[in-house]
């Protein structure tokens, strides 16, 4: 348990309703997060929680509720100003960009920063006219900071598609980090993984919560890990919020007895 | 008004024609998801088939009856197309599993381009008649109403009438028959279709060679009209826009889109041509499919794709 | 099977001739390019052509080549696509010591040969077609459209349809609706016609066909809707039955249909039922099954299995068409042999001279065995074209009749044209026409 | 053992990043470059540079800027032949209309027209995808098609239909011998591949894989696609353009609009496809491959048809040529779908590590 303090709410999401024509996917979802927090998100399969995800990152546009980040409140969000407030996510079924490298799927965490226009790119040179070929480099450099940190240094060059699944879900991770994000939202980081691959992910995540104070709203359904790295966790069941609290108090909510542990596992 | 009239009723018929050809596109994409640009070719390829063995049939047997030596060479045109479609699936399809849809579009390009040349390596690449006894001349109607009349094409109602039998017969086959069901639930869902023991390469094969049936009318339609010749396979690209417009999952898609492209580039083309100098119904049936596009991604009847993350 | 068995021949013969052509390699041979088109919407109208071409330079082989100067030829297949013609070109212009002469069966690819021609100094010959234009000798050093041009069968095709109205007064008012493929072809008729038009005030409606020319329901559509007293059809391969199919399905009578010569041949019309009474004007040789020379085709070569095509396609108009180019650039280089030296092998400079000066009579025509079917040919310096004569001809429904005395071009119409159109592509190009003297060399 | 990089350590990121890390291939990059701008004006001949080399380099270009389009940004385009007429006719109309205009300019501005008809016929890559787009951009080509063959201001009313252009000049230099030509579109090419490069391996071009590859989580890590998408289409089209010019000025010198049917626009996919797709120095493999394939079965099949004794006529050629064509599409789609480039790098991978295997 990371002894921070935790501040007030940056994230709060409003009675969220999302339908796929007939299919209700949400209805009322309301939570909030707080600054520095490591927030879970559990509920069996379908239980809408990628869903909820997906309407914060603006993939999907819920047909009501309002969602609000540090005060500003949309009615629905914009993967573009999402990413530019500073909210990363990584992806349950690996989301990576399978034809690059390490280095490179990476690199494209970056891109939001970088100054230089297409024809600048255009007549990047070693011979530093027009300023394409230092910016690279300064956020090559970025990069292989995230690269020792998640400490797959020798896998750089090496197309992601090869890479075993534990590294490819790093390196989803790291393209996350590389946004230098101040929400991180991670959609199942350790669906399967074996235990070693699962501390160690752990182990990042916390990390990052510490180092970086990264807030950090996370998806898991290894009950385990959720009550040992989360501060506050919410419940969600066929698209409706049955639980919110602490672990200890999520654990000892009926609703959430019945539905969710006394079903699985 | 009179001529309105005949620019509609050419207009649906070339309509009816294209539907056909889009009916093949649809076929094969429902049940293997593979949008089928060698459809043309497989137009071409059946029809210079059928015409050839029409031909050859009479001096190799001494048949001399046209309707026999026709029956005939409908018979081995249709098997050859089988054998195309199980070639395709065999050499092609099998090792394509599971690839994006746009690398199984570039495949059937190359097929085309194969069948193309096979087609005239074989058959030659003159004009070739086919004579399935379908009236040549004109029918004049209300020649009291309006000056002139309407003029309605014997041969163009034949066609249309053959191609509604064709779908009708398909929209049976669908409906009916186990295959059919069996297609429609590949077409739902790959892997369950496979789990529930439908054997995938099986119905690949057969669909392919329903869909070199259809080519095959489509051809012999086509080819007593025109004469069966190289420029057979510009069809296919005349009846892409209505695959799209009509939605690339749907059987009435594809009859209705037909019908409106081909009213559509036809009245386009005889009442705006003129203004423009003409020759523009091919993209505007094109430009009329984009704009529906737009509006409407899935084509008319096609199904809304929800992409999951 | 005979079109198989006629393939195998045909296979066995060029077998033949191409060891031929490769024994001979060392001894003196004159080098021919041919740029054809046996596959693609168009090559209905190129096999046959094509074969004429080569059974002719077969024939000049077997009777011992131009005095003693063996004929070598290649084939590149061109589909009719320009781009794939410059290639060939490109391809072709320096084999075997060099191009004789160019001939490029399209209008299109022609056109972006001509420059060439004069940049290489290789004559392009376009007996018939081409670039009208290029019939003044005096702009267009390079280039002869030998016996005719599109512009000549414009004029000859409208004096046939005065013809049929008894004369070119009664044109006055009349409607004519010129049916064209979309092509630098197809587009050729529409200035002379144009012309004949103001100047005999009848209407005229140009109707562009697109590339490949298979669907033309909506051409005739309006067709059917102006009611046009004559149709002039410029079609080109699998243009031409669809052409003939549509009028019958539209009800138009054939017999107001009138061609020119890429209409104008059997493939065009056997296949269709109703092409009867149509007729097409055909500018140089017409369909000659009789002509002395295609008797001597079957019995010299197609008797002996040795016929580049179907036998019964020997004396269809395009393959008398093939005979007679191949004829063309053969007699030239033979004229040109007059003056540079019997029996040597023609530079395309000499061969080109030999162009210009072509004088093919009667006597000459008729001991070639081409007689009965064309009239004379002449070239100048100044005029690379020379008097064009057309003769109409009607599908009776199993074979051509000649249907018109010989119709030639009205120079008064086309030589203010020619004359136009080339000080306008002189100012274009910045050339200066030829000196007197500059005809000598 | 020659090709090695022990030893060869990068002690900057800057030095890690150029477009060739190892210093073999630099060596081997320069020498190509210095033959092919010295050595292969001397040795080729005329047949050589105009009927192979030329319409190599030209379509080499073409094939980039599809590459980029296709392999890099994903999206499939059956309409490159309309890109390349627009930017002919375009550099075309610049050159004629606007006195004492010179020739790159032309070019670039036809570059431009082509830039500008790519983002209008991009626009539906927004909305819809693969298959779909792949029709989109076939009324592309219809409409470039008619529009130049039936919009007579485009052509200068010339009553043929069909336009061309003589005497080019660069910097006042005729550009008339084969070899001139030659050293244009060398030049040009090695420009715009250099510039091409630059942008695939910098922030651009990892915006357009990210879309290929993942368009929704590159969305999510705040790529826009329709900048993405518009851009390549720009750049793509850009480039085929002035490519269309070049195939027009250079290499027909006169042409209509039936030098850029359909047929082109596939034969350039095909180029992308068995070059090798999402790889610069496959389009090169490709292009060389589709133009010197029909001239090498022009050649060869007839010659091995005597040797059993057939003679092989033209079209019976040109049907192989189709059939080829089909067959060797299919076979890199199966068995290598990253093309010739794939083999190639696997064939250095091997060298790299010769003589031991592993």
């Amino acid at each position: 348990m990371s002894q921070k303090k935790i501040g007030d709410v940056v994230l709060n999401v409003q009675d969220i309703s999302l339908r796929f024509g007939g299919v209700t996917a949400l209805t009322n979802i309301s939570f909030d997060v707080r600054e520095h927090e490591v927030r879970a998100i559990i509920g069996p399969n379908g239980a809408g929680k990628s869903s909820m995800l997906n309407c914060i990152n603006g993939v999907y546009q819920p047909q009501e509720g309002s969602i609000s980040f540090r005060g500003q409140t949309f009615k629905h969000m914009n993967s573009r100003q999402v990413a530019e407030m500073g909210i990363a996510r990584t992806f349950q079924n690996l989301a990576l960009f399978k034809g690059m490298s390490v280095v490179d799927n990476i690199m494209t965490g970056r891109n939001l920063r970088i100054k230089s226009n297409l024809l600048m790119q255009a007549i990047r040179n070693p011979f530093s006219i027009g300023g394409a070929q230092k910016e690279e480099e300064a956020h090559r450099e970025f990069v292989e900071h995230i690269i020792d940190f998640l400490e797959i240094q020798a896998h750089r060059k090496a197309p992601v598609g090869q890479l075993p699944y534990g590294l490819q879900k790093r390196i989803d991770l790291g393209r996350a980090l590389a946004m230098e994000p101040q929400v991180l939202l991670l959609d199942e980081p350790m669906a399967g993984m074996n235990l070693e691959e699962k501390q160690d992910m752990s182990r990042f995540i916390l990390d990052v919560n510490d180092e970086f104070g990264t807030t950090i709203v996370l998806i898991e359904h290894d009950m385990g890990v959720v009550m040992d790295i989360s501060d506050r966790v919410v419940v969600l069941d066929y698209g409706k919020k049955i639980g919110d609290g602490t672990p200890d108090a999520v654990r000892s909510n009926e609703d959430v007895i019945s539905a969710y542990l006394g079903t699985s596992h | 008004m009179a001529f309105f009239l005949e620019a509609l009723f050419g207009g649906l018929m070339a309509g009816m024609l294209y539907s056909l050809v889009a009916l093949g596109f649809v076929l094969i994409f429902k049940a293997s998801g593979v949008f089928n640009f060698a459809q043309g070719a497989m137009v071409l390829f059946a029809a210079l088939a059928m015409a050839r063995f029409s031909e050859w049939i009479p001096i190799w047997t001494g048949i001399h009856s046209r309707f026999l030596a026709n029956v005939m060479a409908f018979v081995l045109a249709a098997a050859l197309m089988g054998i195309v479609a199980w070639l395709v699936e065999r050499l092609v399809l099998r090792h394509l599993v599971n690839q994006e849809a746009v690398t199984l579009l570039m495949a059937t390009l190359g097929i085309s381009y194969f069948l193309d040349g096979l087609g005239q390596t074989i058959f030659g690449s003159n004009i070739y008649p086919i004579n399935v006894g379908m009236p040549k001349d004109p029918l004049m109607l209300f020649e009291r109403t309006f000056d002139g009349g309407v003029l309605l094409n014997l041969e163009d109602i034949y066609a249309g009438s053959v191609a509604a039998l064709m779908v009708a017969a398909l929209s049976l086959f669908f409906q009916k028959t186990a295959t059919g069901r069996a297609l429609r639930a590949v077409a739902d869902d790959h892997q369950a279709a496979q789990s529930i023991g439908i054997p995938l390469n099986r119905i690949w094969v057969i669909v392919w060679f329903v869909a070199g049936i259809t080519a095959l009318v489509a051809g012999i339609i086509w080819g007593s009209k025109l004469g069966v010749q190289f420029s057979l396979t510009t069809v296919a690209l005349r009846a892409l826009p209505v695959v799209i417009l009509g939605g690339l999952t749907s059987v009435p898609g594809a009859i209705i889109g037909g019908l409106i492209i081909g009213v559509g580039e036809k009245l386009s083309e005889v009442f705006l041509g003129p203004f423009v100098g003409g020759g523009i119904e091919i993209w505007f049936a094109y430009v009329l499919a984009l704009v529906f596009l737009l509006l409407r991604p899935q084509g008319l009847f096609g199904e809304k794709i929800i992409d999951r993350v | 099977m005979n079109k198989a068995s006629a393939n195998l021949a045909t296979v066995l013969v060029m077998l033949v001739s191409s060891l031929s052509v490769s024994a001979i390699a060392q001894d003196k041979q004159q080098y021919f390019p041919l740029l054809t088109f046996r596959t693609g919407p168009y090559a209905p109208s190129g096999s046959p052509w094509a074969n004429g071409f080569v059974d002719y330079f077969k024939l000049v082989n077997l009777k011992g080549g131009i005095n003693g100067v063996r004929v070598a030829w290649e084939e590149c297949e061109t589909g009719y696509a320009t781009d794939r013609g410059v290639e060939c070109y490109e391809r072709m212009k320096g084999k075997n010591g060099g191009a004789t002469v160019f001939q490029t069966m399209s209008t299109g690819i022609t056109l972006a040969l001509t420059e060439r021609g004069m940049a290489d100094g290789i004559p392009i010959l376009t007996p018939g077609y081409g670039l009208s234009a290029s019939a003044d000798g005096e702009v267009f050093k390079w280039s002869f459209p030998i016996g005719g041009s599109h512009w000549a069968s414009a004029d000859t095709q409208i004096q046939y349809v005065a013809q049929k109205v008894g004369g070119l007064d009664k044109l006055k008012g009349k409607k004519i609706a010129l049916l064209y493929h979309d092509s630098p072809y197809g587009k050729e008729a529409i200035p002379v016609l144009a012309a004949r038009a103001k100047k005999h005030d009848f209407e005229l409606t140009a109707i562009p066909v697109s590339h490949p020319g298979v669907d033309q329901k909506a051409a005739w559509l309006q067709i059917r809707r102006s009611r046009p007293d004559f149709v002039l059809l410029w079609g080109w391969g699998v243009m031409n039955s669809t052409a003939l199919k549509e009028a019958q399905s539209t009800g138009f009578p054939r017999d107001h249909v009138v061609g020119v010569w890429p209409s104008g041949s059997d493939s065009d019309v056997k296949e269709v039922a109703g092409a009867a009474g149509y007729s097409a004007v055909l500018v140089l040789p017409g369909p000659g099954f009789e002509s002395t020379i295609a008797k001597e085709v079957r019995e010299k070569l197609h008797s002996k299995g040795q016929g580049s095509g179907p036998k019964e396609e020997v004396g269809e108009a395009l393959y008398m068409r093939g005979l007679m180019n191949a004829m063309v650039a053969v007699e030239g280089v033979r004229r040109a042999q007059e003056k540079f030296g019997k029996g040597q092998v023609m530079t395309p400079a000499q061969a080109r001279w030999g162009y210009e000066n072509l004088q093919i009579d009667d006597k000459r025509l008729s001991q070639l065995g081409i007689a009965d079917v064309m009239q004379p040919l002449t070239t100048t310096c100044k005029n690379h074209m020379g008097p064009s004569a057309a003769r109409a001809y009607t599908w009776n429904g199993s074979k051509w009749d000649v249907s018109s005395e010989w119709l030639h071009a009205d120079p008064a119409v086309l030589d203010p044209m020619i004359k136009a159109a080339g000080d306008k592509y002189a100012s274009e190009k910045n050339l200066t026409r030829r000196t007197p003297a500059d005809c000598q060399s | 053992m020659l090709y090695r990089e022990n030893g060869q350590l990068k002690t900057t990121y800057g030095a890690d990043q150029q477009i060739f890390p190892i210093a073999q291939d630099r060596w081997l990059i320069w020498a190509l470059i210095a033959f092919a701008f010295i050595a292969v004006p001397l040795l080729a001949d005329e047949y050589l540079l105009r009927a192979i080399l030329i319409p190599f380099l030209i379509m080499s270009l073409a094939a980039l800027g599809v590459n980029i389009l296709v392999g890099y940004c994903g999206q499939i385009s059956l309409g490159s032949g309309a890109f390349m007429a627009v930017g002919a006719y375009g550099a075309y109309n610049m050159l004629v209309r606007i006195p004492g205009m010179p020739l790159i300019p032309a070019l670039i501005l036809g570059g431009l027209c082509a830039l500008a008809f790519g983002i209008l016929f991009g626009l539906p890559s927004l909305r819809v995808r693969g298959l779909y787009l792949a029709v989109a951009t076939l009324a592309a080509q219809f409409f470039a098609d008619w529009i130049f063959l039936r919009i007579k201001w485009f052509t200068l009313d010339s009553p043929s239909g069909s336009v061309s252009v003589s005497n080019l000049q660069v910097f006042g230099l005729p550009l008339q011998s084969a070899a001139d030509k030659y050293l244009f579109c060398l030049g040009m090419l090695a420009v715009v591949a250099l510039l091409a490069k630059n942008l695939v391996r910098s922030a651009i071009g990892r915006e357009w894989m990210a879309i290929r590859d993942m368009d929704v989580a590159a969305a999510v890590i705040g790529i826009r696609p329709m900048y993405a998408k518009l851009s390549a289409f720009a750049v793509s089209s850009f480039i085929i353009g002035m490519a269309g010019a070049l195939w027009a000025f250079v290499h027909l010198s006169a042409w209509e609009p039936a030098a850029f049917s359909v047929d082109l626009s596939f034969r350039l996919l095909f180029m992308v496809i068995i070059g090798g797709l999402g790889s610069i120095v496959g389009s090169f493999f490709g292009a060389a491959f589709i133009v010197v394939l029909p001239i090498f079965l022009n050649q060869i099949l007839p010659a091995a048809g005597a040797i059993v004794g057939v003679n092989i006529s033209t079209a019976a050629v040109s049907h192989a040529e189709f059939m080829v064509f089909g067959a060797l599409i299919v076979w890199f789609l199966i068995v290598e779908p990253h093309g010739l480039s794939r083999l190639w790098s696997i064939g250095k991978q091997k060298l790299r590590i010769w003589p031991f295997p592993h």
